[in-house]
């Protein structure tokens, strides 16, 4: 811990060369269960957004008063608060998602992507800095999140958005919106986004 | 001892150009000639199914194998490997693939089934031998959840047909959601409506005996997988006497004999040892005569399988033989 | 046939195994004849399971035909006689058929040698007793002990150490292995239709240091004629003799003791926990020569065979000769010879140098022609499971191969590596043509390197 | 009390093998891939989580159905001490229900962990080093909000799940976990030996697998209304009593 | 902890042995609560009624198209009224249980009973099917079906909710139980079945029967006795 990263640097390592989802394999539960629609998707990331921050902000704040064996408690009690209170924003606001999601929202409390966060970057650094890493987490999630959702969403329905984007004579792979295609498709992504950074770190070391 | 010298041998000596023992090797069955009967015992199957569904199964068997085909050359490409078109594997995969499935099934299904089965199912995994899933089970299975409608009844019912068998629902469905009963007659010579390769009990039969008698497929699993539905199916037929379906309609009826001897019998998918044999055989009968009663589907066999092979690791691990003088 | 198995506990036969072509008319019904004296013979100190023999001779010095040249080097060793008269030279090193190094002693031919029809008299000749009253089991073991007598059959275990009385473990049944389950090899099938009166004797003289009550001999039921000569010689003196059906492993040890006597060898044990003691009937032979006779193992017939000789023997020969020499005699090898085997084609070793010497556990060599070898490129294991189907061991030879392959020697463990004996049977049948004996052999390393960390 | 039976033996087949914990609902993905390399292991972890999940299943129970639900009892009695009894039987406290229930959790993992390594020692031995990991073990959790779900979400107060129903669903859960979790890493163990693409090693491929066995376990579906049409007397269409029983404001 | 303890290795003094408290230890944990705490109250107290009110208006949404059909609510609409619904809560003994159904019953501007909306439910193919009911004053008619919760097989199943289908029901006679006919050849008093998917379709119209049977009776009384 030598020399700590920048804020800059660590929100745009959260967004690709350190993705939660496809380098940290970190979330796994909602990346396969809230990707049958993108707009699920995104609405769950912006969850995980508003709670990564929040918690991340807090942690930073008080991580000089953490005492070593009260740090997950504290982090266990910030981190359900605020998934609390992402909950009943939903179910206020956007009632259909909230019902959509169900409880994949309240398990973002035991998603290990925020626990380790708070306990790899927020207990030790500045504010701006955990506020920053907590954004390109998000922005990698959501990224991460979106593309599965993207292949998922077309191939099972034909729809973006819900908006019907290929025709009408395309047959809908129902698999794809089941609990298979979630599995196959994010094994698949995943396949290909190792295939594709070991490329690019095979034409870097020869160079 | 003796062992033990000779594996200094091996382990420190220079490699002298000579191969290891035994020098002497059984010539007559190989890899290929094991798929190529595989192919022979399918020929009364086919045969069956081009008689009763004439250019359907034509155009599905096309559609099926030259898609595995293509499947293999181009996924084995991608990995940088020669293709291994001739040592059939793929071929016999297409061809079972394409009679599990209806004969009236659209194009675009034979296609996905195949290049599903191919990758998903085999070359993901190291490609022939080192597969966990019967790969024709795989692109089965996710054809018929990702295009259910053009699967499931609606896939067999075509009343344009010349042919009568086609325009009525498989037997196995019509009793299922209707309460209808299929002649046995019918079930076992093969003139109902079904997946291309599953109508005619004869044409299984007769082709599995050979795959039996040829030892390239082992008789522990076809016996198990009877064995169970004849006395699980008996259990049904004792608690519920007024069924019309019978334990001879659960063997004659559906996909069951076919399963029994093609799909099952898969040697790669399967356990090594004939007690893991017996074991999955049974365990593939019990489910499949679960998923029948019980279950939304019509047809158990290709979960049961998958289920099965999914297990395969653990049977293996169970029975692991003894050793002569072991405990 | 009339050779139906009469049982002695066992079924007749063993679970699993493989019907290789058996090929036995090559040499089948070549006499034996006794090879002319070699003028060099080179003689590996190591040629028995154990430690190797010292030198118990200086160089230069003068030997008779049978004079001891090397101690034991251990209890689980034998000594070492010279097979020739001549000089000893300097210890230098040879190469095994099986591919060691190890220290030879070399001995030219000078003075006198005891020959030809000489020689046969020498070794087996003569009147043989039909019963071993004679002799106290004490003297019996001796007598083996110092001949330097090894198992003949190929493993070479030192002859003594099975007889030595155990007071835990009483020997029961003493098995006189006739089987020569091997493809082409000969040597014990002469030896039985010729000379069956040594082995008799032998196996009396092994039941009385034994104590064992019974005496079976067991042949395949490939070889009538042999059968029928062996129950001639030992009408009147209560060995019997267990007729088995054709298969291979039969004469594997483990697999002899479960067909005969339905008794179980544990793994890791010696048929010792079981009460047999097994000998091969060239051993026995020798046993009888060196207890009446007082002849130390200088001399043994191996069968030299297979397509590749222009024409196949058996040959009494004295250890230390040059392979290429019994090559010579059966008239060189033919054109399309191709590969060369130290032992039977299912688990003898393939070797290249014609100078190798035949040592005690040479039985036969065989030379195949590329007709024989046929062997197609390796395919993909579809684990059609005919391997574990064959394995005489009940093993499950492709996980263990392919443990192996993966260098995991605790799953290796789990499926009983330790307990091939690597006959073959497996990469015989493999319609893949896996090599997996060599896989189990690379595997076995493995475990006993991991082991020992 | 036949038909409680099989509804209990319904919702212990449906948690374990028709909508299985982890093949359906996704939960318990982090230890499936990451924990299942051999399949000793794999058992251990499914028998801590069993064992964990029964004990959050009853302590999140009890706490939703007497503390945590609208009106629930012993909140009502408590607040009816301080406000008037119209204001007190209104009290809803399930906003704090995530809180309390991973609080529950924890604890119940802490005590569990003490408890048996106190009484057990060879079960601590053998399950100890489980059991820290399961506290951010997602099917726990998710089966409490099930069983909150369940007591909450329902129309009726009599259709509220009773904990011999609550309690069926985590170990049956938990028994799902086990399964998945146990053929996971017996394929595992066989794919080591396999020739896996390299991009595909490790999880990519893991996935595929239970994208598969999740394909296989979709036969399953309607499992449960089968057994549940072949155990119950033909339905009845037509209730047989129908006094005027009225209900409600 | 351990370290800061090494570092003051004073006598324990009173003021120490209080530092060392447990609770006095546990004061970020007790502060925290107490502000997450009150914010949680303060979110309850904003949120939940309009949370209360997003359930409600789910099922009340529906009602007027299940009563009217789809064109009566498109016109009561562009009138800008609204129907005055009263929720209502039957219990019908059946042997073995009670069956508990809400019933919203909605009356027009002028307080005439238009119908009843009955919320059911029952096991589908897959699992629960949710679903609500709408029948005319007298329990003779139904005026229409909406499906609140399925997870029937897609493709198949879920057709249960394409308003093709459910829209089947309108109108049907409550008389007779509806049977479920394969082949689109349904007479007056049956359902046609989804093609392969007989079952779902056979689950809803087992529900949609048992709700009529059980409701009858207690819904015409009531109906009656409200004159």
């Amino acid at each position: 811990m030598a020399d700590q990263p920048t804020a800059a640097e660590r929100f745009i390592q959260g967004i690709l060369p350190e993705n939660p989802v496809y380098r940290q394999l970190l979330g796994l539960c909602p990346t396969l269960a809230v990707t049958n629609g993108l707009k699920a998707a995104i609405t769950m990331s912006a969850a995980v957004l508003f709670v990564l921050f929040c918690a991340n902000v807090i942690v930073s704040l008080i991580r000089n008063l953490l005492k070593p064996h009260l740090r997950i408690v504290i982090f266990t009690l910030t981190i359900a608060t605020f998934v609390t209170f992402a909950d009943r924003f939903l179910a206020a606001y956007v009632y259909q998602m909230s019902k959509v999601l169900g409880p994949y929202i309240p398990l973002i409390i035991v998603n290990c992507l925020i626990i380790c966060r708070c306990e790899v970057c927020a207990s030790k650094q500045g504010v701006v800095t955990a506020g920053a890493d907590a954004i390109g987490q998000s922005l990698g999630f959501c990224l991460a999140l979106c593309s599965i959702a993207a292949v998922r969403e077309l191939l099972g329905t034909g729809m973006l958005f819900d908006i019907r984007v290929l025709p009408v004579v395309w047959p809908d792979w129902v698999i794809m919106v089941l609990p298979p295609g979630a599995f196959l498709t994010f094994g698949l992504l995943l396949g290909l986004v190792n295939w594709y950074s070991d490329r690019r770190a095979a034409a870097a070391g020869g160079k | 001892m003796a062992k033990e010298i000779q594996i200094r041998e091996s382990a420190e000596a220079p490699v002298i150009h000579v191969a290891p023992s035994p020098h002497l090797s059984h010539t007559a069955q190989t890899t290929r000639t094991m798929m190529r009967d595989v192919l022979i015992a399918l020929a009364p199957v086919t045969g069956m199914a081009l008689y009763v569904f004439q250019a359907y199964a034509l155009r599905q068997l096309a559609i099926c194998v030259i898609g595995c085909l293509a499947a293999e050359w181009i996924f084995t490409g991608m990995r940088g490997r020669r293709a291994t078109l001739w040592d059939f594997s793929a071929a016999v995969t297409g061809v079972i693939l394409a009679l599990s499935l209806p004969g009236t099934a659209p194009w675009y299904i034979g296609v996905i089934a195949s290049f599903t089965a191919i990758g998903i199912g085999k070359v993901i995994f190291g490609g022939l031998g080192m597969n966990i899933f019967n790969p024709a089970m795989v692109g089965r299975a996710f054809v018929m959840i990702a295009f259910a409608g053009a699967m499931g009844a609606a896939g067999y019912q075509d009343a344009s047909s010349a042919v009568d068998a086609i325009s009525q629902a498989t037997p196995m469905d019509a009793f299922k959601q209707g309460g209808a009963i299929a002649p046995l007659s019918a079930l076992f010579w093969g003139n109902t409506n079904g997946s291309l390769g599953e109508t005619s009990a004869i044409a299984c039969l007769i082709g599995g005996l050979y795959l039996c008698i040829r030892r390239t497929a082992s008789w522990e699993i076809p016996a198990g997988v009877i064995g169970a539905v004849v006395v699980l199916g008996g259990i049904a037929n004792l608690l519920n006497p007024e069924s019309q379906w019978t334990v001879l309609h659960h063997i004659l009826g559906g996909a069951l004999l076919f399963g029994a001897f093609f799909i099952a019998t898969d040697p790669v998918t399967s356990p090594l040892t004939p007690k893991g044999k017996l074991i999955f055989g049974t365990g593939v009968g019990a489910l499949i005569m679960l998923l029948r009663i019980f279950s939304g589907y019509p047809e158990g066999v290709m979960f049961a399988v998958l289920i099965m092979n999914s297990i395969t690791p653990l049977i293996n691990r169970w029975t692991i033989p003894r050793p002569l003088g072991g405990k | 046939m009339g050779l139906k198995f009469k049982g002695f506990g066992g079924s007749g036969s063993f679970p699993h195994g493989v019907h290789p072509p058996e090929r036995k008319n090559f040499s089948g019904a070549a006499v034996i004849e006794v090879i002319p004296s070699p003028g060099q013979v080179l003689l590996p100190l190591l040629q028995n399971v154990g430690a190797p023999a010292k030198t118990s001779v200086k160089a230069k010095s003068e030997v008779k035909m049978g004079d001891k040249i090397a101690d034991a080097g251990g209890f689980v060793s034998a000594p070492l006689h010279a097979p020739i008269a001549g000089k000893v030279g300097k210890t230098g090193v040879c190469t095994l058929t099986n591919g060691r190094h190890v220290p030879a002693m070399p001995i030219r031919a000078e003075g006198e040698q005891i020959e030809g029809k000489e020689l046969w008299e020498k070794i087996f000749g003569g009147q043989w007793p039909k019963n071993a009253d004679k002799y106290s089991p004490k003297e019996i073991v001796d007598a083996i002990q110092a001949a330097g007598i090894v198992g003949l059959g190929g493993a070479a275990f030192p002859t003594h150490v099975k007889y030595v009385p155990n007071e835990e473990k009483p020997i029961d049944t003493v098995l006189i292995n006739g089987c020569e389950c091997e493809p082409y090899l000969t040597s014990d099938y002469r030896m039985m239709l010729e000379v069956p009166d040594p082995i008799i004797c032998g196996s009396l003289l092994l039941a009385k240091a034994s104590g064992a009550k019974d005496v079976i001999i067991g042949v395949e039921d490939n070889k009538p004629e042999a059968v029928e000569v062996l129950k001639k010689a030992a009408a009147g003196t209560g060995i019997q003799i267990a007729v088995l059906p054709t298969k291979y492993p039969q004469g594997s040890e483990k697999q002899l003791i479960l067909a005969v006597t339905g008794r179980e060898v544990p793994l890791g044990g010696l048929p010792l926990d079981v009460g047999v003691a097994v000998s091969n009937v060239s051993t026995t032979a020798a046993i009888a020569g060196a207890v009446v006779k007082g002849n130390p193992l200088t001399h043994r017939v191996v069968s030299v065979t297979g397509a590749g000789v222009q024409t196949p023997k058996n040959l009494l020969v004295p250890f230390g000769i040059s392979i290429g020499e019994l090559i010579e005699a059966c008239g060189g090898l033919t054109k399309d010879a191709t590969r060369m085997v130290a032992g039977g084609p299912m688990m003898g070793f393939a070797f290249s140098d014609m100078n190798s010497p035949v040592t005690k556990g040479t039985s036969g060599i065989t030379i195949l022609t590329h007709e024989d070898l046929k062997k197609e490129d390796e395919t993909s294991c579809v684990r059609c499971g005919r391997c574990v189907d064959v394995c005489p061991m009940n093993l499950v030879p492709t996980k263990i191969a392919m443990a192996s392959r993966h260098r995991d020697t605790e799953l290796a463990q789990q499926y009983n590596i330790m307990a091939c004996f690597e006959c073959g049977s497996c990469a015989y049948i493999c319609p893949a043509n896996l090599p997996l004996v060599q896989l189990v052999r690379t595997g076995k390393a493995e475990v006993i390197a991991a082991g020992k960390k | 009390m036949i038909s409680y039976l099989i509804d209990i033996f319904l919702i212990g087949i449906g948690a374990a093998l028709i909508n299985n914990f982890v093949l359906y609902y996704f939960v318990g993905i982090c230890p499936f891939v990451g924990v299942s390399r051999k399949i000793s292991t794999a058992f251990g972890m499914g028998c801590a989580v069993i064992f964990v999940i029964a004990i959050a299943a009853v302590i999140s129970w009890a706490i939703t159905t007497y503390v945590l639900m609208p009106g629930a009892l012993l909140s009502r009695t408590v607040a009816g001490l301080f406000v008037p009894p119209e204001t007190a039987a209104g009290i809803d406290l399930t906003i704090l229900s995530y809180i309390v229930y991973i609080f529950a959790i924890s604890s119940s993992v802490q005590f569990v962990e003490m408890y048996v390594r106190k009484f057990f020692p060879p079960l601590y031995k053998a399950l100890g080093v489980y059991l820290p990991l399961i506290t951010t073990n997602c099917a726990i959790l998710f089966a409490c909000l099930v069983i909150m779900s369940k007591i909450t979400g329902v129309d009726n107060p009599a259709d509220a799940w009773d904990l011999g129903r609550a309690l069926t669903l985590a170990v049956g859960g938990g028994i799902g976990f086990t399964i998945a979790i146990v053929i996971m890493a017996g394929i595992r163990e066989e794919l080591d030996l396999c020739d896996v693409p390299k991009p595909f090693k490790g999880v990519a491929i893991s996935l595929i697998v239970a994208g598969i066995l999740s394909l296989g376990f979709m036969g399953f579906t309607g499992v449960d209304s089968g057994l549940r049409k072949a155990m119950m007397p033909k339905p009845e269409v037509v209730a047989q009593v129908q006094p005027e029983a009225e209900a409600g404001k | 902890m351990k370290p800061i303890q090494q570092m003051e290795p004073l006598s324990p003094t009173a003021f120490e042995r209080l530092r060392n408290n447990n609770i006095i230890q546990a004061w970020l944990v007790l502060i925290l609560t107490l502000c997450f705490g009150s914010s949680l109250a303060g979110i309850q107290m904003t949120l939940g009624p309009k949370i209360e009110e997003n359930k409600l208006n789910e099922t009340l949404e529906k009602i007027p198209e299940l009563i009217l059909g789809a064109e009566g609510a498109q016109k009561l609409t562009e009138s800008g009224e609204k129907l005055d619904v009263i929720p209502r809560s039957f219990v019908v003994d059946k042997p073995g249980k009670k069956a508990v159904y809400n019933v919203y019953e909605a009356f027009d501007k002028d307080k005439k009973r238009l119908g009843w909306v009955v919320k059911t439910g029952g096991q589908g193919y897959a699992d629960r099917i949710e679903l609500l009911l709408g029948v005319d004053p007298e329990v003779k008619t139904v005026s229409g079906i909406f499906v609140l919760e399925q997870k029937e097989t897609p493709g198949l199943g879920n057709k249960i909710t394409f308003e093709e289908w459910r829209g089947q029901f309108k109108g049907k006679n409550t008389e007779t139980p509806m049977g479920v006919v394969k082949g689109g050849k349904a007479g007056a008093g049956d359902i046609n079945a989804i093609t392969g998917a007989t079952i779902s379709s056979r689950a809803v119209t087992d529900i949609v029967n048992m709700a009529v049977a059980d409701l009858k009776g207690p819904l015409t009384a009531n109906a009656e006795g409200g004159k």
